[in-house]
């Protein structure tokens, strides 16, 4: 290895410590002697495991389904391509707030999927748990989809042929193939895509509301604490951090390990 | 439908250029494809595979391949550049593709673990790609091409980085598989030795045509292009006949005794030349004084190359005429050509 | 540069520009009054920043540019003053009262405040910790009304969006927010509310630079033509 | 080209339809009559004016600082490596308004290094649009380093060795070798983070205040409006989307065209 | 301090393989190193380039490399799968290494458009490598290391991928570059003529270690592994000397010249077997009944291949011989061998 050429080390400290003081600046503003008692709290405890719950629920969605969409940018020619990767960007640029607007528009009692789902099939989506999960899908979704397109398109076109060669057809190839190659994009995806849900505050309390133990996530209780008691928020946000730290090093291992011995 | 087991009829683009290739082949037949560099080798096994974009007739048993997708024809195609999956170990590349066409689990590593042993990798099975050497990773791209159960092998120069034993040994093994293949086999390579070992027919590539297609003894002694010439070992010279010579295009002139008209291509076999030290007085009616550029011994058979202007000759000696005519590099010597061992073909490129 | 310019900008050292921290329920009313303030004081402009009386306390008590603060509860001014955030005695300026609102079509059939508790009626609040869902609470309490909400919004316009876009079939707001929403809802009185009415507080901060005309902005709330626009928003100005 | 899996295509087309439908919701929600009176307003438009500005900024900022930090996760070996890779991830899982708070603690009047900043050099951030772009790196770097890291890891060390034979140190190597093969995921990484720094609400509207002309960017002006008339906050909403997917397909080709012909 | 320009003597890891080499070389000289697949020749070029984590010691020029990172390292290496640079164009790829070491634009520019020429591939400046084929994209490589000023320049089977004229070619051209050269060339090869036209000495490695280190006659005459043997053209059999006999491994007894105790290596040359229908009554005192294996005609000569026990002959006759002998596959020969063109040497490996 050899040396690392200061021309990148420095703006890389640089950038490392501009990300990492706030952090501490939050543990130096925690209210270390009041912590326990607010973070066992019922609410912070239900809101916490809401917020792991749908996060994760939220990241198992965008993979389904963000991964072939993913794949159909990447590899598919088809007359209208370059508008869809411009509409799938879309919900990334909308506030979140306008986000959640949108999903109302669409999934809403009067939305214009939600009248046929309420009329047909009776459900109603808004101030579900469910619409936590549909509201964090769809702001993060574009995060993973990007991200794994990326990566799909770096998958060398020789190996794709090459396995056609020896008789997979395109489903095989994908699974054996193009998506273990493309994997460290792929879980980088899927760690942006759980991040950004777990987050994720406009769109959630926007179209699922904020209702204690079925729709009120860690985001929305903080904002919601914020309005009282500044300190409490603050030690809800340490815990929010700590929890979904310690998800993301698991899950990445998990995962990483799981499909790269497959 | 066609008559042949493999009837091909294709053009292939690649960038601004077009190939165009056609063949018909029997069942068993090993047909050893070979040119110069960027001729279309490699092309013509993708367009047979269906990794390159094709236009034209392809079929292969009676069945329209234009319409079948790559991974439904059954080819096995060892890439020249090798292509392993470096994210499976080698028994798992080797494995994949008799999993893919449906082969269970345990006949599928089985058939890994013979070819592997078969190829002398077998302790190799456990290791990723991109801890194998060169030749290491060459014979794996084998036997992952050979696990499978194809109508049509394509081999592109598959013992390009193989060691001179390995590669002997190899040529063996795939004498005996080919021998009771029914499908047809097209092998890429640069070497003369693959025609005599291991083909039916030469099939002679050349600027992104087919140039010639014979059996390798038919090349050998007429080969239609310089390059399949000096493969097999000839002296290749160009020029222009009139009346039973040829004026070489850099150099002197040549007596032959084939009449022929216009452009030409000479070629004659390096022990047809003979060297003396002292202007030779024989039957030989082409005489030359040259010198010799470059003096080479490799068992106890010495290879000469002597300047005649500009053109190079390959002459083969014995060590002992070496020794005997006093040969040092830059030293002169007269070399002599009988007009009867010259051959003279019009130039096809 | 790029720091100590948007500083400038901002108003707090330019005597022309007079900032007003304001309470997001505000938004309407006091854009109205911009524009007259700017009319009788020539080469003045007046920006104004709306926020949640929380945030907005936060930015008095950083020091954040701002001359006037005016908060929709006591409780924020009150913490704003007692972490010197204010420069002046705090004075109330408005009231607003808790009203029921139901989409115009009023898809639950409410008629009274009772009808909330009927089965099959979603209604929405404010959260507990925002003025609004504090009042509500005690309402709800006082009106014996057992029923769940569907929803505890963080902010009241939220409460108000969810009934106009016809997602709740109630929902507990202010009278200025039925007034701002015109048609899409109908407002259905709740009783007790007028008796204990949200207080809107006005002071200017510690951090004033233009003095004189934060005086002249207060003096102009709290004076007819204040009452004026602040009344025709639905706000009680007695 | 062999034909697409339907495994693949079913739940790519679900996912397109569940991203693009609560656009067309929105669309169909927008006021048109008053759309042009609203977008073209005074206050929308420097709103807009200085989102896009300060989104660049901020996408510039992640870049030239972020791209040196993915290098040194990517390809140093050093203690505390993977401790730093989750301390980066960190902001990513901050809700934004608690990131607003963090920057307060560290970068405020009172805070660790807000307090020096304004006692030595009398500088004071929040509030000023300076904070607008500080909010926006914080909250959107992670999503560049991320997605650079990923890319970065992706090229073969084979080319880099390749590289140092050829008589080129560590600098050239990275800016003419590794960076360029490195760029689709380091452009996808950019795309993320301006999209996230144009919806970004929470951090910038905590940390830099609702200021009309410096701290306003649309997120907040649609905040806002939201608050007396959603129609026009819904009109803005969709100005926003379409400048950003605009900014968004230049700046993409610029970009890939620029740095892929160097 | 090192005498040498180039000393070396280093082990490196690979795996759980421990590889280990030592090797001294003068300016100018040009060392071929052969062996089989897998015995460390890349590994070793890796050594000297820096690009594999090494232990030991490395002089150049009286400078110690292991202090030196690569890219102070003045060498040219030639990598065996080429590593050009996807994303630049064959120009590019070629002015890199000189821009990379501070020549200007113009100078880099002239000097790779040269080089491209001379290697034949000018008129593919503009193309990307993706756009090669095998033989082109190995000429470029080859271009790209030249295109360098190196102290050492290390070629991993630069002429793998070429075609014969192109190969022969370029070896000359090669030639005349080193002939001029005052570094230490290191040529990784498997082909025997590599080691009579370019090699001042021959490095054979076996098994991740040095196993001979000699002018190229003198591994010729006396090559001390079965691959170094192989590749200069001999017959290779194993066995156990007792007393002037060697039993063979496999197969039958043979008589030497040379006495021998132990495992030993016998080898001789193709030429000096003789065929006969009938047995022979010579003065050979080796003659073995067997069988045609395989029979293979380039040129004008022939290879015959006999089994001789599992152990397989290679021999040598004139087209003319194996008419008069009617020889087929599988049909049945004597051969014969005298003991005095047997050569017997310790077994190495
Ligand atoms: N993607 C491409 N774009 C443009 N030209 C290409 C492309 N791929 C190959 N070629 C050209 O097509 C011609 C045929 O290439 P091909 O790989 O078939 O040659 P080949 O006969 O296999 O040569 P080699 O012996 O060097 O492997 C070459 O001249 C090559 O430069
Ligand atoms: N990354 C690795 N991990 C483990 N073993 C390795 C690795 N790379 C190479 N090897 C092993 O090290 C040995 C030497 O490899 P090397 O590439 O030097 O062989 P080589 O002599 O160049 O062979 P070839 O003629 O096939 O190119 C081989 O046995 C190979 O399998
Ligand atoms: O960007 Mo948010 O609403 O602040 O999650
Ligand atoms: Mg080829
Ligand atoms: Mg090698």
């Amino acid at each position: 290895m050899s040396r690392a050429p200061l021309r990148l080390v420095v703006p890389a400290t640089v950038a490392a410590v501009f990300l990492v003081v706030p952090v501490i600046g939050l543990l130096v503003d925690t209210p270390w002697s009041r912590f326990w008692t607010v973070v066992t709290g019922a609410e912070a405890l239900d809101a916490l495991r809401l917020s792991v719950v749908t996060a994760l629920l939220s990241t198992l969605l965008c993979v389904v389904l963000g991964l072939p969409l993913a794949w159909v940018l990447a590899r598919l020619e088809f007359p209208g391509r370059r508008l869809l990767r411009g509409l799938v960007t879309v919900p990334l640029v909308l506030p979140p707030v306008v986000g959640g607007v949108a999903l109302l528009s669409a999934l809403g009692r009067n939305g214009l999927l939600g009248r046929p789902l309420d009329d047909v099939l009776g459900v109603t989506l808004p101030y579900t748990t469910a619409a936590v999960v549909v509201a964090h899908t769809f702001v993060s979704m574009p995060f993973f989809v990007i991200s794994a397109e990326g990566a799909l398109r770096a998958v060398p076109s020789r190996m794709e042929t090459a396995s056609a060669t020896l008789g997979a057809g395109p489903w095989l190839t994908f699974r054996r193939v193009s998506l273990p190659l493309a994997l460290p994009g792929v879980a980088a995806g899927a760690v942006l895509s759980f991040a950004r849900s777990l987050g994720e505050f406009g769109a959630t309390i926007t179209f699922a509301g904020n209702y204690p133990g079925t729709t009120r996530t860690m985001p929305s209780e903080v904002y919601t604490r914020l309005q009282d008691d500044r300190d409490v928020a603050v030690a809800l946000s340490v815990v929010l951090l700590v929890v979904s730290v310690a998800v993301l090093v698991s899950l990445r291992e998990r995962w990483l390990g799981g499909l790269g011995a497959a | 439908m066609s008559e042949s087991y493999l009837d091909l009829d294709v053009t292939v683009r690649r960038g601004e250029k077009t190939l165009r290739f056609s063949l018909q082949a029997d069942p068993g037949e090993t047909i050893a494809v070979v040119g110069p560099n960027g001729a279309g080798k490699s092309t013509l096994l993708d367009a047979v595979a269906g990794t390159a974009p094709t236009e034209g007739s392809l079929h292969v048993a009676g069945q329209d391949w234009r319409r079948v997708p790559t991974h439904r024809r059954r080819v096995a195609l060892v890439h020249q550049d090798h292509a392993l999956f470096p994210h499976l170990s080698v028994r798992a590349n080797v494995e994949y593709g008799a999993r893919a066409r449906g082969t269970g689990r345990a006949e599928a590593r089985r058939r890994a673990s013979d070819l592997l042993q078969l190829l002398e990798v077998g302790e190799l099975a456990e290791r990723r790609p991109g801890q194998l050497s060169g030749g290491q990773s060459q014979r794996v791209a084998l036997a992952r091409a050979l696990a499978t159960e194809p109508e049509v092998v394509l081999l592109d120069e598959p013992f390009a980085a193989l060691d001179v034993a390995v590669a002997q040994r190899l040529r063996e093994v795939l004498a005996e598989r080919l021998a009771g293949f029914t499908g047809v086999t097209l092998l890429v390579t640069h070497d003369a030795v693959d025609l005599f070992t291991l083909a039916d027919r030469v099939l002679v590539v050349e600027d992104g045509a087919v140039a010639q297609c014979g059996t390798p003894a038919e090349v050998a002694a007429l080969p239609r292009t310089p390059h399949a010439a000096r493969l097999v070992g000839r002296n290749v010279l160009h020029g222009r006949a009139t009346k039973g010579r040829v004026v070489l295009d850099e150099g002197p002139e040549l007596v032959t005794a084939t009449p022929a008209e216009g452009p030409v291509l000479v070629t004659f076999n390096p022990s047809a030349v003979t060297l003396t030290t002292e202007e030779p007085h024989g039957s030989a009616r082409n005489r030359w004084r040259t010198v010799v550029r470059r003096l080479v011994g490799a068992g106890d058979g010495a290879t000469v190359r002597a300047h005649l202007g500009p053109p190079t000759l390959t002459v083969d000696l014995t060590t002992e005429a070496v020794a005997e005519l006093g040969l040092h590099e830059g030293g002169p010597v007269w070399a002599s050509l009988k007009a009867t061992d010259v051959t003279v073909q019009e130039a096809s490129a | 540069a790029c720091g100590s310019g948007g500083d400038d900008e901002a108003g707090s050292g330019d005597d022309q520009t007079l900032t007003v921290l304001a309470a997001a329920s505000l938004t309407e009313s006091f854009t109205d009054l911009k524009k007259e303030f700017e009319a009788d004081h020539e080469g003045v402009k007046v920006k104004l920043v709306f926020d949640s009386s929380a945030a907005l306390a936060e930015l008095a008590e950083q020091g954040a540019p701002g001359d006037v603060l005016a908060t929709a509860d006591k409780r924020t001014m009150d913490e704003a003053e007692a972490n010197d955030g204010t420069g002046s005695d705090p004075q109330q300026f408005a009231t607003n009262v808790v009203t029921l609102a139901v989409p115009s079509a009023n898809p639950g059939k409410i008629t009274s405040f009772a009808d909330i508790a009927k089965p099959g009626v979603s209604y929405v609040v404010c959260v507990p910790s925002a003025p609004c869902g504090a009042a509500s609470q005690t309402l709800l309490k006082s009106n014996k009304i057992t029923a769940k909400p569907a929803s505890e919004e963080t902010d009241v316009k939220a409460v108000l969006a969810k009934v106009t876009a016809n997602e709740a079939d109630a929902g507990l707001v202010y009278a200025t927010d039925v007034t701002s929403a015109g048609d899409d809802v109908k407002g259905i009185e709740v009783p007790g509310a007028a008796a204990d009415p949200n207080t809107y507080w006005v002071a200017q901060t510690s951090n004033a630079k233009a003095k004189d005309l934060a005086g002249d902005w207060i003096d102009l709330m709290r004076g007819a033509d204040g009452k004026k626009v602040l009344t025709a928003a639905g706000f009680g100005t007695s």
